[in-house]
């Protein structure tokens, strides 16, 4: 460990603002694109079942009426 | 030659595949990503220049390194598309681009941030940084193309001929921005001394850039997945798929 | 042969016909640089230092705008889908549209140089090296913005994304043209400045027309 | 297995046996001479085989097999959205299959893609005319692109009933005489196959009339065609197939 305490850890030596800005981004961004690539995953999942569903139900009324 | 190869061409198995690979490459990546920043941000040394604002090399250096390294794996993917056809290979490219652009972005953040108080200014028109820069637009350009059609096929395609042409272009925008910034050496801009890295410092760089590496793979993974679904979902291996869920 | 001169000789009689396509655009770049001195000062020593960044920069967008409709009217009426099925008669059809595209918007700017050069009081050996870079850089202009113009052929959505996709492959070409007419302000040598612009003009001459092309493909399929 | 079962398209009618059209003198496959093309009698021109087709997550048709044979005509038919534009860009080579494989000659269609082209005449949905052109400038294009001369474009603008308006921009022409001027290609063209996008469309019924008697002969000669129409082709052709293309949801 080269830092001894928590807030000289986070001051950074005095660059603290950029370090943080740096990683805070980073994280933020990565996050972001993770985040938003697995929920067009589910939503899509979730449009299909949907599109399945109503092709289910045209089918059905079809057969109704036949 | 190829025939190997074949079976990768085939969307399910590839859907299959990645499903298989991206919970492990994501625990990799974040486990990668949380010793190499940990280790670099904590447990080595200040740089004897710079303070410890040079910690920021261990998201800076990666994300650069990653974002070329995502346009030359966007690029053969999009030539692989182009020259045989190969859907898988068409939807990659527009898997890859917006990581791409992400990681030039953060690139890009990280290398103002660093900049600011090493430079003295947010932005410099350093060559790395503007070639850095274009990198975004080409990125942009690929994403914004593919998403300018009402047919996603044909989206896809003109956008893996653009990646083909800009990775053409790169080494003559690179070589072209270097050259001017030499020719416009501004007074204000002194360059890093690259004093050679300390093995202390080299090891958690090391690990951080194949953190970002995995990391990538994975969101790869992930996103030509939901790609794969998108652009199959008449399919009955998907339909059915749907169904069970 | 036969079919390319037949095909030049109906994109040049379209452009008789369609005065606003490339007017327009030659307007424009006159415009733009007769707005720079109003905007940052008529001060003649200013204006010569940022001329060759100004010129090119108005040339670049001039272009542009002319690249928007090259192929719109040919997509809309099926000529290009039906020549896309006859595969070989693509090509001439290509080298035409460049070859028109750079005497419709390339040219007239080479034309109007001298009359930008007393605009921006462009001294006589800056001027040569802006005569220069100008005919070795608007036909590399036209390359790269009919290639935009053929990519984006069936976008809902073309206007800014032409632009998006094109301003960064003119880079290169902005970057060593200004940096020619600059070499040339102060006296220094400027041939090699030329020679990259040729080198990458005859690159581009050899490559473009094939991207164009699957692009033209792909944009019917 | 039911026929519908093999596919979603009905064969509606088939006049003709698809065999030899001609009086056949030789008993071998004779070769007809003083053609633009080369034609063996009933040799086998396009073959597709398990064709499908998805546009915009859509499945327009899947399964679809068929044979066109020298002077064969083919009647795609079905509503609006059935995919009878898409089988046809498929048929001129414009965009590839998602399923199946297409045959030329009895080779596949990505070997000898040029062959084929330049034995094909292929007009679309759209006229292929550009407004601010004239009749005459727009055939002399084609012409150039189609590589054949022509001497007499006003001889032949005018049996197309358009003697007068050769030398005024064609967006003075009325519907009709635009695909007129569209139309008049096939009359100069030396290709073999024609695809033909709604060729009817605006014509009126002399100018139907025309254009089918035209068909025959070139049917005679050993050529194919492939269109789409909605109308009722009234000429009674030895060898036409109608192909129904259902509508799918």
């Amino acid at each position: 460990m080269h830092f001894q305490s928590w807030a000289e850890f986070w001051a950074m030596g005095g660059y603290g603002l950029f370090v943080w800005l740096s990683f805070g981004t980073t994280y933020f961004l990565l996050l972001a694109l993770l985040c938003y690539s697995q929920l067009q995953q589910k939503q899509f999942k979730r449009q299909l079942a949907a599109k399945l569903a109503r092709e289910q139900r045209v089918k059905q009324y079809q057969e109704q009426s036949d | 030659m190829f025939k190997w190869l074949h079976p990768l061409a085939k969307p399910e198995t590839v859907y299959q595949l990645c499903g298989r690979l991206y919970p492990w490459l994501l625990t990799a990546a974040l486990l990668l990503l949380l010793l190499g920043n940990i280790w670099g941000l904590a447990f080595t040394p200040p740089d004897y220049q710079q303070g410890d604002s040079y910690r920021i090399i261990h998201i800076h250096v990666p994300a650069a390194i990653m974002s070329m390294g995502a346009y030359s794996a966007m690029a053969i993917a999009a030539f692989v598309a182009l020259v045989w056809q190969v859907k898988v290979a068409q939807w990659s490219v527009l898997a890859i681009a917006p990581i791409g652009a992400v990681y030039t972005a953060i690139a890009l953040i990280t290398g103002m941030a660093w900049g600011k108080p090493m430079w003295g200014t947010w932005w410099v028109w350093d060559a790395r940084l503007t070639s850095e820069l274009i990198l975004l637009f080409l990125y942009l350009g690929v994403i914004a193309l593919s998403g300018a059609f009402s047919d996603r096929q044909t989206g896809a395609k003109v956008a893996s001929l653009l990646a083909v042409v800009g990775v053409i272009n790169l080494p003559v925008i690179h070589f072209s921005v270097e050259w001017w910034n030499t020719l416009h050496q501004g007074a204000s801009i002194t360059k890093f001394a690259k004093p050679s890295i300390d093995p202390s410092m080299l090891w958690p760089l090391l690990i951080s850039i194949l953190a970002f590496k995995v990391l990538m793979l994975a969101l790869i993974c992930l996103r030509l997945r939901t790609a794969i679904l998108v652009n199959e979902q008449h399919r009955p291996w998907v339909r059915a798929m749907a169904g069970d869920q | 042969m036969v079919a390319l001169a037949t095909f030049l000789q109906r994109e040049l009689r379209l452009l008789a016909r369609q005065k606003a396509d490339w007017l327009n655009p030659v307007l424009f770049f006159v415009i733009v640089l007769s707005l720079f001195p109003l905007g940052i000062g008529p001060e003649p020593n200013l204006l010569r230092i940022i001329a060759p960044g100004v010129i090119w920069i108005a040339a670049l967008l001039s272009v542009l705008l002319a690249a928007e409709r090259l192929f719109k009217d040919d997509y809309r009426n099926g000529v290009l889908e039906q020549l896309v099925a006859t595969r070989q008669a693509l090509w001439p059809f290509v080298f035409a549209k460049l070859i028109s595209n750079w005497l419709s918007t390339g040219l007239p700017l080479v034309l109007l140089s001298p009359l930008v050069a007393l605009l921006l009081n462009v001294d006589s050996a800056s001027f040569l090296a802006m005569l220069l870079t100008l005919l070795l850089g608007t036909p590399l202009l036209s390359l790269l913005s009919v290639l935009g113009a053929a990519l984006t052929v069936s976008a809902d959505k073309g206007g800014i994304l032409l632009a998006l996709l094109i301003l960064p492959l003119y880079i290169p070409l902005l970057i060593f043209a200004s940096a020619a007419m600059e070499a040339a302000a102060m006296a220094l040598p400027y041939y090699g400045q030329l020679a990259i612009m040729l080198a990458m003009l005859l690159v581009a001459l050899a490559l473009v027309p094939f991207a164009v092309n699957s692009a033209l493909k792909i944009n019917v399929s | 297995m039911a026929l519908s079962d093999i596919s979603r398209f009905v064969l509606l009618r088939q006049y003709g046996n698809m065999r030899p059209i001609f009086p056949v003198v030789d008993s071998k496959r004779p070769v007809i001479k003083h053609q633009p093309f080369s034609v063996i009698v009933g040799q086998e021109l396009l073959q597709a085989q398990a064709l499908s087709c998805i546009r915009q997550d859509r499945v327009l048709f899947e399964q679809l097999s068929f044979t066109v044979r020298a002077g064969d005509i083919l009647q795609v038919a079905g509503k609006n959205g059935a995919g009878k534009s898409s089988l046809l860009r498929l048929l001129a080579g414009l965009s590839a299959p998602d399923e199946g494989t297409l045959h030329y000659r009895s080779q596949p269609l990505s070997d000898v893609v040029d062959d084929y082209a330049a034995n094909l005449c292929f007009i679309g949905h759209q006229s292929g005319i550009h407004e601010q052109l004239t009749a005459l400038e727009n055939l002399a294009f084609w012409r150039a692109a189609a590589g054949v001369p022509q001497p007499d474009d006003y001889a032949l603008l005018a049996q197309l009933g358009l003697a007068g308006l050769e030398d005024i921009p064609c967006n003075m022409l009325s519907a009709g005489q635009q695909r007129r001027v569209s139309l008049a290609r096939l009359w100069f063209t030396s290709c073999q196959v024609w695809i033909l996008d709604e060729p009817f469309t605006a014509l009126d019924q002399s100018a139907i009339a025309m254009l089918q008697q035209y068909f025959l002969q070139h049917l005679n000669r050993g050529g194919a065609i492939v269109l789409t129409t909605h109308q009722n082709l009234t000429l009674q052709y030895n060898s036409l197939t109608t192909l129904e293309l259902a509508y799918r949801w």
